[in-house]
């Protein structure tokens, strides 16, 4: 197919939006037709996506593909060209994007189907695949900027879908204001680049930087900087991840759609898609490289002691997020982008499979009116009897996601790490970073296999009556997940590496290259070879095994008490003390303090209290109190009115005057 | 003797507008500001302004304060009141603020006829088609002192009509929109 | 010759005008002290118009006109106010602030 | 259209037809309550003669316009260019959409009183003189003839002391802020031997910015810097607007403030082109302030009306960020955001006028909850025009401030637009709260909004407005190229400008 053909991409789903936005104002009830045109128009530019992708399969173009759509502002200085750009990069979003969008439409048909908002729901998920789709296609940074709002924006919607309940309604406000941090930071980045460029087309960008801006120069690094801090809030990252557990109150497809594998992954995008700048500014590039390796070790350890078994998975995605960013940040552009379409398979499916979970707990709860938490692991157990597909695709993408090979997950994380390892021989600060990247992989695999024993294994624990009421979940559901089984299992192909017995390796990166060789040159990609590299594969697999055998030890070595009785969490400070000391400080040395640090120090203190109370509402509160002080002076009396405007008339006055 | 008169005037008119300001009762605060208008008609006429003098106190003189004291005694306002005027340090930052307003429009003191005339009359000025505009050079004919309201006049009707006819609509919508307000019921 | 002296004078006058504004709560007396930073700057248009011709005393026939219109038409408010609040203090009128 | 001599009295009159117009109309409007001035039906033939009256003054503007009229000769009192045919227009529809968010308030509220179209008539003749002027004399006088009628429109509901008090306040302070104003002119005709713009022009380049010209000018700033709200000058503003009547309300945030910007830009880029350095650090710093204390004191309001009222103070700091950019650009941007601003806040008065039925004070982010699913359009087209107020791509309000970010970057000033940036994303603060309150939340009551429905001549204001925020939002090409060819009246500066009206 035509690569120019590209707009449909992005048109099919805004047809969506507008049949199922319309349904919902005038027909809701019109389930049927919501179902086939919500997952169809998907399913449809998937296909479009794939037709252009199989066009150009054979002969890659060595330069972006640029489809102006229509001059939007054009005129002096300041243009914007409403542009698509296809090349290798936005190709490979798009396949994913579109992909797993798809499988997530469709299983959205199952989950949904008796909440009342159905067609509103596909309209909110059609409308997000248009802004997403053009902050991929978009060939340059306000056209990207755009979608990214547009994102957020949908986001903010679906977060809040339930908006009748009050957690959820906060919880979408705070995705918004630690949002609105991060895009502050992408316009800077923006004016830098225009002031100093004069353009803010990628391409452009791509062949003016290296020969107008200063390798390692303060502009390039600020602008980098800046950007970097909009990805970070895009994609939750330290210290703007806070917004994405909260986020996880919106249904649990958007979770698996919006917070797992399309838009939190816009942060990565964007560093790959200005690959060059970064690769010319070593400090951001550590900077970067750091954040990440910090956010995923940090929230690994705060994953190790969630019940809710979208936390886990909520913290998991935070953490993983952290890995693409130290790919990137280690100049292995491919690496990060290869993780980020691992993830997205095991990710989707780990989501969409705890999605089947609560489906089946929330049906049991509600046959017996019972009003327990449908996604407290605590209340779960042994239901690997009642869903067998489900388990058994989990337990596939907690393989992936711990990074047993051959699974997708040991690939990209190797790959990562090995980056990672190797820029240590350039600036030693890497191995601390390696070295955080692989404690974090220790802890990835833990709490996988925790959250896995406690759901799946032991005794049931969800009550006598509602245990009858428990079962697998329809087609419609399990169809998409046995596909992102698949590619869980089987995604690493893409990019296999030397070592590799079999061909085709390499293969993201060959495809990638023309994309990213500006930035290779400036900054190559070193990874070790030889035994160094051996060395390294061996310690992850360890790594690996070591975790899964010990998350499910430690768990199942003793009896799990339903929610209900456990102790109570308010006064678990003397509890977890107590418990910390005698009891478990003998059954593991390293995982026990670990999980009381994570809970106490990291959880409740920097995360609740530091980042929560002085970062975000610190600063809306600084910002409420001056202005409360503006309400103050504004006193309805004339007089002082007469005197603020004197004050400012002498200032003037006596401006001109020197 | 223009100069002792015009000094004589002139401290009548910062005295009378002090006053103005500071008396209690609102009817003698109008009267001193009356006093300020007949003292600044007399710096009007030292000013060859004669035709403008004689309009500052037939028009504001005359017609705009009697207005004031035919709504302070409507209102039945003439008498001191105790929260009229400030009290405390709002005072000081009255004075300190209009000094600073004074103190800022102090620094033209030095201005004189030959130095703006210097200035305007530059060359590039007189010698480009600004000479032509209208209000651009300096009317200095034997009119002004034989006939100070046809020199007026002339001006107002001739450049500055559209200004004239404007005032027209002024002072209509004031007239409507007092009516509107004071009407009894809408 | 006199020119100078005016143009202080026109600026005493105005801030004397400007610190009444904010030395009074009486909304008439309010109103007059700006009349009297309107007679100030019509000094200074006089005493400029020696210098620039006639354009200036102009100006003051049109300022008059403006202070007429203005002292009707704000009269006429302050009326429509004294007859809801019985008073033309302004330290009672706050209702509108924050 | 041959080039128009302004020095006959048919040269007058053509160039200042739409002027006329207005003015002709607002007499009629007059004639008409002489003797029908008792009914409803009365006011509302009133108010319909009024919006004839103003189409036609457009149609005339267009006419003018699209002849591409020019002087012949020098300038005489109002300009002849895009640019003042383009700041008629905003001002025209400022009035058109005061009009018709009057219409059925007027009659609902009981203030069944016929003067006050042609009150609004005479305030828009004045602005269209204020936005138009090329002489300081009919500037001042066209900010006097825009002022007392609207002063009096502030005061309008005579059944509520806070109009009154709204009224009283804006009056007192406007005419003390008219004296500083006049003074400026003073200085500035002392300083240069005249109050023609484009002399003044000439002079100052010619002589740079002697100190009584410098004093001149910063006292037209603080003049015309009360007009438009600007923090300092700004302590009137919420008060005034919060008391006022919302259709006053909506015409004093529109019709005022676009006509003072406009007459700020002309004054500024025709009077001191090349004495940009005298004036740029005061404009940054009104600026500046405008936008931060603005933008900050929004976001502690419930009130939404009194919100409106902070925001625009904000939004008249973005202006200000326009104009000092002191470019060609910046006044084309000033034009645009003006346009987008007229458009987006008589749409949003339009609908706080409906919403609150008397009430509009108590109109507060918590009392539109649910408002999405008891009236789906309106809750749009109120989501709409929060959008656009904060500038969100795919509406007018981003196209404006575009521009106007632009327009500063090329400046080379960071300063000013990482202000303007900061405090935008501030103002998500303030404005996304109510999209939210009226799609996320629950209606406070059964019967709540069950009022709330916009009258014929509303819906058209609101109907219109929104459609335009969003088609120039989406194609904002033809307004683009239009602002921009407009400001062309500003090529060329001081002499050189003088010089290329030779006839």
């Amino acid at each position: 197919m035509n690569p120019s053909w590209i707009w449909l991409t992005i048109a099919l789903p805004f047809i969506g939006f507008l049949v199922n936005g319309a349904l919902a104002l005038a027909k809701p009830e019109a389930k049927r037709v919501v179902a086939i045109v919500g997952p169809g128009v998907l399913l449809a530019a998937f296909a479009v996506a794939v037709g252009i992708f199989a066009g150009l399969w054979g002969n890659p173009p060595d330069q972006p593909l640029v489809f102006p759509l229509w001059a939007w502002i054009g005129a002096g200085g300041l243009e914007i060209n409403l542009a698509l750009q296809v090349d290798q990069l936005s190709l490979v979003m798009l396949l994913v994007v579109t992909g797993v969008g798809s499988l997530i439409h469709i299983f959205s048909v199952g989950y949904m189907v008796a909440d009342p908002g159905f067609a509103r729901f596909f309209a909110y998920l059609n409308l997000f695949m248009v802004f997403m789709l053009i902050l991929i296609l978009g060939s340059s940074l306000p056209v990207l900027f755009v979608g990214w709002e547009g994102v957020g924006l949908c986001s903010y919607l679906l977060i809040g879908f339930w908006y009748q309940e009050k957690a959820n309604a906060d919880a979408g406000k705070k995705a918004f204001i630690v949002n609105r941090i991060g895009d502050f930071g992408a316009l800077v980045a923006m004016f830098i680049l225009f002031w100093s460029l004069g353009t803010l087309e990628f391409a452009e960008i791509a062949t003016l930087a290296p020969t107008t801006l200063a390798v390692g120069g303060a502009t390039v690094t600020a602008a980098t900087l800046f950007l970097f801090l909009g990805c970070a809030g895009k994609s939750a990252q330290i210290p703007l991840y806070v917004w994405l557990p909260d986020a996880m109150a919106g249904p649990t497809p958007v979770s698996a759609l919006i917070h797992a594998a399309t838009m939190v992954t816009a942060g990565v995008y964007l560093v790959a898609r200005t690959s060059v700048l970064f690769a010319m500014a070593p400090l951001s590039s550590a900077v970067v490289a750091g954040v990440g390796a910090l956010t995923a070790i940090f929230a690994a350890t705060i994953g190790l002691r969630q019940y809710d078994i979208k936390k886990v998975l909520a913290y998991s995605t935070v953490s993983q997020l952290g890995y693409m960013f130290l790919g990137v940040g280690s100049a292995a552009y491919t690496a990060g982008v290869f993780h980020l379409v691992t993830h997205a398979f095991f990710k989707a499916l780990l989501f969409l499979g705890s999605g089947s979970v609560i489906h089946a707990m929330h049906h049991a709860y509600h046959a017996t009116h019972s009003h327990d938490d449908a996604q407290d692991i605590r209340n779960m157990g042994g239901l690997k009897r009642y869903l067998p597909t489900t388990f058994i695709l989990m337990l596939l993408a907690t393989l992936a996601i711990a990074g047993i090979p051959p699974f997708s997950g040991f690939f990209s994380k190797d790959e990562i790490l090995a980056s990672a390892f190797g820029r240590g021989a350039e600036h030693p600060i890497y191995y601390l970073f390696w070295a955080l990247g692989a404690a974090a992989a220790l802890l990835t695999a833990f709490y996988m296999m925790r959250m896995m024993a406690m759901t799946f294994w032991g005794e049931n624990r969800t009550g006598a009556t509602e245990r009858e009421h428990l079962h697998e979940a329809p087609m419609v559901m399990t169809g998409p997940l046995i596909v992102l089984g698949v590619l869980s299992v089987i995604g690493g192909v893409i990019n296999l590496p030397a070592f590799w017995p079999t061909p085709p390796h390499h293969g993201l990166e060959r495809w990638l290259e023309p994309v990213l060789a500006p930035a290779a040159r400036l900054m190559p990609v070193q990874i070790p070879h030889g035994a160094t590299e051996y060395a390294l594969i061996g310690a992850a697999i360890l790594i690996a095994v070591v975790g899964l055998v010990a998350g499910y030890r430690t768990t199942l070595a003793k009896p799990i008490t339903a929610a209900q009785q456990a102790p109570e969490e308010v006064g678990f400070a003397k509890v977890l003390f107590h418990k910390y000391y005698i009891d478990e400080l003998y059954h593991s040395l390293i995982v026990r303090p670990l999980v009381g640090i994570s809970r106490f120090v990291l959880w409740r203190f920097v995360d609740q209290g530091v980042i929560d109370g002085a970062g975000v509402n610190g600063s809306a509160g600084l910002m409420k109190s001056l202005g409360w002080l503006g309400t103050r002076l504004q006193s309805g009396q004339l007089g002082f009115y007469v005197i603020v405007f004197l004050v400012g008339a002498v200032w003037l006055l006596h401006s001109v005057i020197r | 003797m223009t100069e002792f008169v015009f000094y004589t005037l002139a401290a009548a008119a910062v005295l009378s507008a002090l006053l103005c300001i500071v008396q209690k009762n609102p009817v003698p605060s109008a009267l001193w500001l009356v006093s300020t208008m007949f003292a600044l008609a007399g710096i009007y006429v030292l000013l060859n302004a004669q035709f403008i003098a004689a309009m500052q106190v037939l028009v504001y003189a005359g017609a705009v304060m009697v207005l004031f004291l035919f709504v302070i005694m409507l209102l039945n306002l003439g008498h001191a009141s105790e929260t009229d005027r400030k009290r405390g340090p709002v005072v000081l930052v009255a004075v300190l603020l209009a000094a600073g307003i004074a103190a800022a429009l102090f620094a033209v003191r030095d201005t004189s006829v030959a130095s703006l005339a210097a200035r305007v009359g530059a060359p590039e000025v007189a010698s480009s088609p600004l000479a032509a505009l209208p209000g651009a050079g300096r009317v200095q004919s034997a009119e002004a002192f034989t006939n100070p309201i046809a020199s007026i006049a002339r001006p107002m009707f001739e450049t500055y009509l559209v200004p004239f006819e404007l005032t027209s609509v002024l002072l209509l919508a004031a007239a409507v929109g007092a009516v509107v307000l004071a009407k009894r019921k809408l | 010759m006199l020119l100078g002296p005016s143009l202080v004078l026109s600026a005493i006058l105005f801030s004397i005008g400007v610190a009444g504004v904010m030395l009074r709560r009486n909304a008439i007396i309010l109103f007059m002290c700006v009349e009297l930073m309107l007679n100030a700057v019509n000094l200074s248009f006089v005493a400029l118009s020696t210098a620039h011709g006639f354009t200036g005393q102009v100006m003051v026939f049109f300022v008059m006109t403006v202070a007429a219109a203005e002292a009707a038409v704000g009269l006429a408010i302050i009326l429509a106010i004294f007859r809801h609040t019985k008073s033309v203090d302004l330290k009672t009128m706050n209702l509108l602030q924050g | 259209m041959n080039p128009i001599d302004m020095r006959t009295p048919l040269g007058i009159v053509t160039a200042m037809l739409p002027e006329l117009i207005v003015v002709a109309t607002s007499l009629v409007v007059l004639l008409l309550n002489a003797w029908r001035h008792r009914t409803a039906a009365d006011s509302r033939l009133a108010g319909q003669v009024s919006l004839v009256g103003l189409v036609v003054a457009l149609a005339a503007l267009a006419a003018l316009w699209s002849g591409g009229a020019t002087a012949a000769g020098p300038p005489h009192m109002v300009a002849l260019d895009g640019y003042r045919f383009a700041a008629l227009g905003v001002v025209l529809v400022a009035s058109i959409g005061g009009v018709l968010l009057a219409l059925d308030y007027l009659e609902r509220e009981g203030m069944l009183a016929p003067e006050y179209y042609s009150l609004l008539l005479m305030a828009t003749a004045g602005m269209m003189y204020l936005a138009g002027a090329e002489d300081l004399i009919v500037l001042f006088l066209g900010l006097e003839v825009m002022s007392v009628p609207v002063y009096v429109m502030a005061a309008f509901n005579r059944r509520n002391v806070l109009s009154a008090e709204a009224g009283l306040k804006y009056f007192l302070i406007g005419a003390f802020a008219s004296a500083f104003l006049l003074y400026g002119i003073a200085l500035v005709y002392g300083a240069t031997g005249s109050t023609a713009l484009t002399v003044i022009g000439s002079a100052t380049s010619a002589q740079g910015l002697p100190v009584m010209a410098g004093l001149g000018l910063m006292l037209l700033v603080i003049g015309l810097g009360f007009k438009v709200a600007s923090v300092p000058f700004h302590m009137w503003a919420p008060d005034v607007y919060d008391g006022a009547p919302t259709p006053v309300t909506a015409f004093m945030a529109t019709g005022v403030k676009a006509a003072g910007f406009l007459a700020l830009v002309r004054v500024l880029m025709v009077g001191f082109p090349n004495t940009i350095d005298s004036w740029q650090p005061a404009l940054g710093g009104l600026a500046a302030a405008s936008m931060i204390v603005g933008n900050l004191v929004a976001l502690t309001q419930r009130s939404i009306k009194r919100m409106l009222a902070y925001s625009s103070v904000a939004h008249a700091g973005y202006l200000l960020a326009a104009v000092w950019a002191g470019s060609r650009a910046g006044a084309a941007a000033t034009l645009m955001y003006l346009g987008s601003y007229v458009l987006t806040t008589i749409a949003t008065f339009g609908i706080l006028g409906v919403l609150g039925r008397g009430g509009e004070r108590d109109v507060t982010v918590d009392s539109v909850a649910g408002l999405a699913r008891r009236r789906p359009w309106l809750a749009f087209a109120l989501a709409v025009c929060m959008f656009s107020l904060l500038g969100f791509p795919g509406t007018f309000g981003f196209v404006g401030k575009w521009a106007i970010l632009s327009a500063i970057t090329a400046e080379h000033h960071r300063a000013l637009a990482v202000v303007l940036v900061l405090t935008s994303l501030v103002s998500a603060g303030y404005y996304l709260p109510i999209v939210r309150s009226m799609y996320m939340k629950d209606p406070v009551s059964e019967a709540s909004h069950a009022q709330a429905s916009l009258p014929a001549a509303a819906r058209i204001a609101v109907a219109i407005g929104v459609v335009l925020i969003l088609v120039f939002g989406v194609a904002p090409q033809p307004v683009v190229t239009s602002t921009v060819e407009t400001a062309r009246a500003f090529v060329g500066t001081g002499l050189d400008r003088v010089a290329d009206l030779r006839p």
